[in-house]
């Protein structure tokens, strides 16, 4: 189909690197996503695993333990789910580069390789020309300082090569790796590329479209980069700067994000600022993980890496079979690509009481409870925090909202029954309605994924009881148990339909049977008049209707036409300023002295 | 053949007068094919000699003339690397670079000065005496001296001579040092020791390169021809940093840090500056520069670490830069170079700099950031317009791979193989 | 004991569910008479009213059981279960049901807002233009209430130390003093909440220039004045949480529990009439020229109750 | 005390310095040589002393062979930097060097090194680097000559017969 994409480093037309058949990777995906899932279901201590003796024999550190195998199985399952795809996308091996890199990177047991790796990662992406290209010009020296702010005598003069992630080293001072991981971390996950619609490269959106799914590895290595260094190298001396710097860039993007996901019409670039939003809004999730630490209050940490490891596995997974049904549009048929898009949309974006409310609701309790003293400072940041991510949820509601009207608008005259969705009898996509519902069970009892996350349990501080069916911090009294109100609202839904069943008589009209949006004959024009775009003229016409809200001027930028007023204005004063200067030099020279002792006494 | 001490020495004398064999053997073939032969065939041989010599550990007592410690040895190695990178090189990319224009005698002087000059370099690395050290050194700027004049040209003979005259400058300035170091009053007054350490040290560092010399000794490296000038780029470096490493070990030594290290920067930031339109002979004087900053801290583990992981980057990446400024290869070659040379992860010295960065946010937390910020700039000014071109037909070719090969080879194979060699070098350099 | 705790919870569930259905389309008729008596012209008499209710939704329950269902039906369906599973997490008068440890007020109020949301999807089936303006109003009318209603799960979270509807029933309970300084903030911030439902539209008007049949019409005014009745009963709840009873059937006897949730029921009960007047009467009286000065009315009552809260802690 | 006196003669003569190069070259050379004589007590090994005398006579001769037609002219600008630069090298060896050393001999043999490695690089023509560099060459000849080591004798010996093959070189290549 897409014979040959250039993108990044590697030129496919010449890609003969990897000439392996095409189901040995699908095989050993599957393997690996089998292997892992042992590993992390019976807790196995992956010092037992063959694979950290390797490092003794050649050298090159691979290091095992729960988090990795954790993000391990989320990878392997991912590219098992392009792998059983890969005949339908493109057909260059784009995606096995960045598979392979990304293993390589979370296998990586010590610093040295791991940075190579993640440089690696970055010129694979590299586009020459690109909008953003001197971004990553400033993202290689990040890394560069991020390997040169380690200490070199690490514990044991021998190794003055390696500083390995196995032992616990906290002579490391955490606040300069995490300021030189802030840039990359973002970038990877794509909090800097906001490509507005650029009419004049339309080829550029439709080619990047095609391998975003990538973008998914990209996303995960920046989530484990974050955890691995926390873990291996955490201490509690972190210095608040940092943290604000990361919360500051990580909220802005969000609310950018949030915004453009509302203007763009196109459905692909929807979706991508979703992507960007869910990511910001999970980042915040270890943002109040590095707070809680500074701040000492350890009773949040368990909760908090409970809702992270969980939104981390619904997330990535639902977003990877969002961007894979986004690259097989024109193969499969509308009603199945519509449905199944639909329900991602349920699950991934906030509707109570799936996993994106989850993400939301964690958000708010854990931020809360952070803050709870009763300082003035804690109480704006309290406030601050909770009208941004107000405004945050709002925008991500409203996003997937106009998302399902787009699709509904285009395509609803061939939306086939939602409740006929899931039964596994017709033949198309059968692995995918799978995948849809496995992911829906989780994210109604999070206690299977939980159960996961424990294996990584010697690895964090304070993980405590094991809760299967909800969200609780008996310290916090926070709890939050999700499978109840879909049992309650399963329940009503089932007393209706038993009873119409049971003693109404379905019509006995076939044709009556099928379901049919509307005759769309009587009312046309007014629904092609109304604006169901969300963009932002039909938010500023609400908000003037609903509430007379003009903010037209206050929100777009003066023209040019302004400034070279103002510039004009100033030139015109400069000459009178000059002239009063030079008549009363004297004064002016006091008062120059005067304000500088002030200003000097008041700082000391 | 006594103990195994004594092989040790006859290959380290062995290495020495190898070359001398070479030009010998140079001299008695005839025809510019066989010459050309039996240089290269001469080179691969020297390489094998030095690490034979290297591999013997030896036990020979301390003699004043000759001294063997794993570090000359190191550098010997280094040195003999180098050679056979830039002949290799010259063979594959521009073999018509041996014959210099034509003229017969020329190019056998060429050749034969050419082993000359590795035979003394060979010799004056391992000298421990530091008078016939200078004898040796000065031997060498002798030599290239001869070379311009074999080539002719106002232009050539005017920048040898130029730079001849501060060397010799230099150098009396350094005995100067070393005699008011020997007096035997030298503890009773802390001033006396600083001022002779201080102008020995200023005419040592100034023979490698660093700034107010350095443009001498780039317009000299430009005018040699390209089989000498691209060796001329690191053994003279080498050498003369070999000394300054030397140092320490004289009695009254007190090494003057801040202003070695402001003199470092100052050259730093000049090569910046001047980088913008030749980077591929420039980038070669950072290394030496990050070298010569290392060195400063030469009397710890990890100076002698960062000198020795410099050193292994000098001379792979120097006859490198030389060649492709000479040869006309397209710029994908080049661009893979500057980010091999620019610091940055994955290739090329990023992970000497970041071992040097670290040690120096360890010692000087502010030289540390401040080398930080720089290649910050650094990295700016190098990469400011996005459209760098790294994969295209050309990459896919001989050259090509030679070309990813070399970059490779220094930044993640040799630091993983010689780590614990270095490493032992290290710990016996700074225990003696 | 633990049978009869089941029957128990069970029937309170029951009479809980019976009560919200009925008790809703009448709040409508009672609010619009309250109108009528202020602004002293004649309405509908109650026995009219509820005939007319009656019969409407009698036809759309009949009509929705037989025909198969459209999309149209499926956001009905959906929004009366998300109403009845928010009914149930709610306490009226009595608390530690079934559904103990779910009913967490964040939840509640997301999907609350997520109705209209719903609601919103009813434009796909070819209604006119006045509808369509009058369900985005609604949409967005809630959805910008949303800053509020955090900011007042932020007062909840620091004056009862959880978010959770039975711990603040259970902290005030425990709490001896009866109407203390700190149960001030949680008062204020229910007093904000009127703010939003002060202008919740009761869909009468667009109905009649609409094409929609009988059966929607009679739908669509039962599930706005669910909608209504359940944002009453959660202001009720911040208003006065200790009258509602703890059903902890180990600790005390049956007797006092029944006597306890019925003064919880009469209790709610005058809580939703006074709510009921008070609205009538702010919409009667309280001219605001814009929509959005509301907002800013009830963040800054919020605000209030935060000043409040750290006013009771330094022990005014 | 005659060291002194032929000590402060030979700095008149580098500093003021005479119009041909070979007739400056030859005095400075021979007044280093009666210098080598004035200090002879006080050397460590007298041999060496005398070794460097004899190096000094041939030198002489053999850059009056050299030097014949080439010639050198002196500006009053680089007579009063070479004063200031005298001032300064003096000074500064004064300050550090301890009272019980030859501190005016020292200042001295520092002072000349600068002001020739100066002149020679003012000076355009040949004659007048290769005059400066020897003038330098001298006065290191005056220390070793007096401290004494023979290999440091070695080192000025090749750097001595390095330097003016170099100069011959020179001479032939660019007149």
């Amino acid at each position: 189909m897409c014979s040959f994409v250039d993108v990044g480093l590697i030129s496919s037309r010449k890609f003969i690197l990897l000439k392996l058949p095409d189901y040995f990777p699908l095989y050993a995906s599957l393997t690996g996503a089998f292997l892992t899932f042992l590993v992390l279901v019976f807790h196995i201590p992956t010092s037992l695993l063959f694979l950290s003796k390797l490092s003794i024999i050649y050298r090159v550190n691979f290091y095992l333990d729960g988090l990795t195998c954790f993000f391990l199985f989320i990878i392997f399952n991912i590219s098992f789910l392009f792998l059983y795809y890969q005949k339908d996308l493109c057909k260059n091996k784009y995606f096995l580069v960045s598979y392979i890199l990304s293993l390589s990177l979370i296998l990586a047991g010590n610093l040295y390789f791991f940075t190579i790796v993640l440089a690696l990662l970055f010129l694979m992406n590299y586009k020459n020309r690109q909008r953003n290209a001197s971004l990553y010009w400033l993202i290689l020296p990040c890394l560069l300082g991020f390997m040169s702010c380690i200490p070199v005598l690490m514990n044991n003069q021998q190794d003055l090569f390696y500083i390995v992630f196995s032992g616990k080293t906290s002579s490391l001072n955490l606040n300069y790796l995490i300021f030189f991981l802030v840039l990359p971390v973002c970038c990877l996950l794509g909090f800097f590329d906001f490509r507005g619609e650029e009419k004049n490269n339309l080829h550029a959106i439709f080619e990047d479209e095609k391998i975003y799914y990538t973008n998914i590895f990209k996303n995960l290595i920046g989530f484990y980069g974050l955890l691995r260094i926390f873990i291996s190298f955490y201490n509690y001396n972190l210095s608040m700067i940092f943290i604000v710097l990361f919360e500051f860039i990580v909220v802005i993007t969000a609310l950018k994000a949030s915004w453009f996901c509302l203007k763009v019409s196109n459905l692909f670039n929807r979706l991508r600022y979703l992507f960007i939003l869910n990511n910001a809004i999970s980042i915040q999730l270890i943002v109040i993980l590095f707070l809680a630490l500074y701040l000492q209050k350890t009773a949040l940490l368990e909760l908090n890496y409970i809702i992270l490891f969980f939104s981390l596995f619904i997330q990535n997974h639902g977003f990877a079979l969002v961007f894979l049904l986004n690259s097989l549009k024109e193969k499969i048929n509308n009603s199945f690509f519509i449905d199944s898009l639909f329900f991602l949309g349920l699950l991934l974006s906030g509707f109570p009481p799936f996993a994106g409310f989850v993400l939301f609701w964690g958000n708010l309790q854990l931020g809360i409870s952070l803050i709870l003293n009763h300082y003035l400072f804690d109480m704006i940041l309290a406030l601050f925090f909770i009208g941004c991510n107000a405004v945050i949820y709002l925008f991500s509601l409203l996003g997937w909202v106009n998302l399902f009207l787009a699709l509904y608008k285009n395509y609803n005259d061939r939306l086939t029954a939602i409740g006929s969705y899931f039964n596994f009898l017709l033949g198309y996509g059968k692995g995918i309605r799978i995948y849809l519902l496995s992911l829906f069970i989780f994210s109604v009892c999070p206690g299977i994924i939980l159960y996961w996350t424990y294996g990584i349990k010697n690895n964090f501080p304070s993980i405590g009881k094991f809760h299967f069916f909800s969200f609780k911090s008996e310290q916090l009294h926070i709890a939050f148990t999700p499978v109840f109100s879909v049992f309650i609202f399963g329940m009503v839904v089932y007393v209706f339909f038993f009873i119409k069943k049971k003693y109404f008589i379905v019509s006995m009209d076939p044709q009556n049977n099928q379901f049919k949006i509307s005759d769309r004959k009587k009312y046309k024009n007014y629904l092609d008049i109304t604006r169901f775009e969300f963009g932002t003229k039909t938010i500023l016409n609400v908000l003037k209707d609903n509430f007379s809200l003009d903010i037209h001027s206050y929100l777009f930028l003066r023209k040019k036409t302004e400034y070279l007023k103002i510039y004009k204005t100033i030139r015109l004063y400069k000459k009178k300023f000059n002239i009063l200067i030079w008549e009363h030099e004297q004064a002016t020279l006091f008062i120059l002295i005067l304000i500088s002792l002030l200003s000097i006494g008041l700082l000391v | 053949m006594a103990s195994v001490g004594d092989l040790a020495k006859i290959l380290y004398w062995g290495c020495v007068i190898w070359p001398l064999v070479g030009a010998i053997g140079i001299l008695s073939c005839h025809g510019q094919k066989a010459k050309i032969r039996c240089h290269i065939i001469v080179t691969i041989i020297l390489i094998v000699i030095t690490l034979l010599s290297v591999m013997i550990p030896n036990d020979f007592n301390f003699s004043i003339l000759w001294n063997y410690d794993s570090f000359t040895g190191f550098l010997r190695v280094m040195i003999a690397l180098g050679i056979i990178i830039s002949t290799f090189l010259i063979k594959l990319w521009m073999p018509n670079r041996f014959i210099t224009s034509g003229n017969e005698m020329k190019t056998l002087m060429n050749l034969i000065f050419f082993h000359v000059f590795v035979c003394v370099a060979m010799l004056a690395v391992a000298i421990n005496n530091f008078f016939i050290l200078l004898i040796f050194l000065y031997l060498l700027i002798f030599l290239l001296l001869i070379v311009c004049f074999i080539n002719g040209g106002s232009e050539k003979v005017k920048s040898a001579w130029n730079y001849f005259r501060y060397i010799l400058f230099f150098m009396i300035i350094a005995l100067m040092g070393v005699f008011i170091l020997a007096l035997p009053i030298v503890q009773s007054y802390e001033l006396l020791p600083k001022f002779g350490s201080f102008i020995l040290v200023f005419g040592i560092i100034q023979a490698y390169g660093l700034f107010p010399v350095c443009t001498l000794f780039y317009r000299l490296v430009i005018q040699l021809p390209s089989l000498i000038g691209s060796v001329v780029l690191f053994v003279v470096p080498i050498v003369f940093l070999s000394l300054f490493v030397k140092l320490f070990q004289i009695s009254g030594y007190q090494n003057p840090q801040l202003f070695l290290i402001g003199l470092n920067l100052l050259s730093f930031i000049i090569v910046v500056l001047k980088e913008k339109d030749d980077l591929f002979v420039l980038a070669p004087f950072l290394l030496i520069i990050l070298t010569g900053l290392s060195a400063i801290f030469a009397n710890s583990i990890e100076g002698i670490y960062c000198v020795c992981l410099f050193v292994i980057m000098l001379v792979i990446f120097a006859p490198l830069g030389y060649l492709l400024d000479k040869g006309n290869l397209s710029s994908v070659f080049k661009n893979w170079f500057k980010l091999a040379l620019s610091a940055f992860p994955p290739f090329g010295i990023f992970y000497a700099c970041s071992v040097l960065i670290a040690y120096l946010v360890l010692q000087l937390p502010w030289l540390g950031y401040s080398l930080l910020t720089l290649f910050f700039i650094r990295g700016y000014f190098l990469f400011r317009n996005s459209n760098y071109q790294f994969f295209s037909n050309e990459i896919l070719t001989k050259e090509g791979y030679c070309l990813i090969g070399l970059i490779i080879l220094p930044s993640i194979v040799l630091p993983i193989l010689s780590q614990y060699w270095i490493f032992q070098i290290a710990l016996q350099f700074v225990h003696k | 004991m633990v049978v009869i705790y089941w029957l128990i919870s069970l029937c309170i569930i029951g009479f809980h569910l019976l009560l919200f259905l009925i008790m809703a389309p009448w709040l409508m008729v009672f609010i619009k008479k309250l109108d009528g008596w202020i602004q002293g012209i004649s309405t509908e008499s109650f026995r009219h009213s509820f005939y007319r209710i009656r019969i409407d939704l009698s036809e759309s329950i009949r009509i929705l059981l037989y025909k198969t269902l459209s999309l149209k039906d499926y956001i009905f369906l959906v929004s009366l279960g998300l109403l009845c599973t928010l009914a149930l997490l709610i306490p009226f008068y009595t608390t530690d049901m079934i559904i103990k440890g779910n009913s967490d007020f964040l939840f509640i109020i997301t999907i609350l807002v997520m109705i209209p949301v719903f609601n919103f999807f009813i434009v796909y089936h070819d209604t006119s233009l006045l509808s369509f303006k009058k369900f985005q109003h609604m949409m967005i009318q809630i959805l910008l209430f949303l800053p509020t209603l955090l900011l007042i799960a932020m007062v909840c979270r620091m004056n009862v130390k959880s978010t959770e509807l039975n711990y603040i029933i259970v902290f005030f309970h425990n709490s001896t003093r009866f109407m203390n300084i700190a149960s001030c903030p949680l008062l204020i911030s229910a007093c904000s909440l009127f703010f939003l439902v002060l202008d919740m539209p009761d869909l009468s008007d667009i109905i009649q220039k609409d094409g929609f049949s009988r059966e929607d019409k009679g739908i669509l005014l039962y599930i706005n004045s669910l909608q209504f009745l359940l944002w009453l009963s959660l202001i009720a709840f911040l208003l006065w949480p200790q009258s509602i009873a703890l059903f902890n059937f180990q600790q005390e006897s049956l007797t006092s529990w029944l006597l306890a949730a019925f003064f919880g029921l009469l209790a709610w009960c005058i809580k939703i009439i006074i709510e009921c007047a008070v609205i009538a009467l702010m919409r009667n009286f309280l001219f605001i020229s814009k929509g959005v000065y509301k907002i800013g009315f009830a963040t800054v009552l919020n605000f209030l109750a935060i000043i409040i809260y750290f006013a009771g802690l330094s022990g005014i | 005390m005659i060291f002194a006196f032929f000590m402060s003669l030979l700095l008149l003569i580098t500093i003021g310095g005479i119009s041909h190069p070979s007739f400056q070259a030859t005095c400075h050379t021979l007044l280093t040589g009666c210098c080598l004589m004035a200090g002879w007590n006080n050397a460590l090994h007298v041999q060496i002393t005398v070794l460097c005398i004899f190096m000094l006579l041939i030198i002489t001769v053999i850059s009056n062979l050299i030097l014949r037609k080439q010639s050198f002219q002196r500006s009053l600008k680089s007579l009063f930097i070479g004063l200031l630069l005298v001032i300064l090298a003096i000074s500064l060896v004064i300050y550090i060097l301890p009272p019980t050393l030859f501190r005016l001999e020292y200042g001295i043999v520092f002072s000349i090194i600068l002001v020739e490695f100066f002149y020679s690089i003012l000076s355009h023509t040949v004659g007048g680097q290769i005059v400066g560099m020897l003038c330098t060459l001298n006065a290191l000849t005056l220390v070793i000559g007096l401290n004494s080591q023979i290999f440091a004798f070695v080192t000025l010996v090749i750097l001595y017969s390095l330097f003016l093959i170099s100069s011959i070189m020179i001479i032939q290549r660019l007149g």
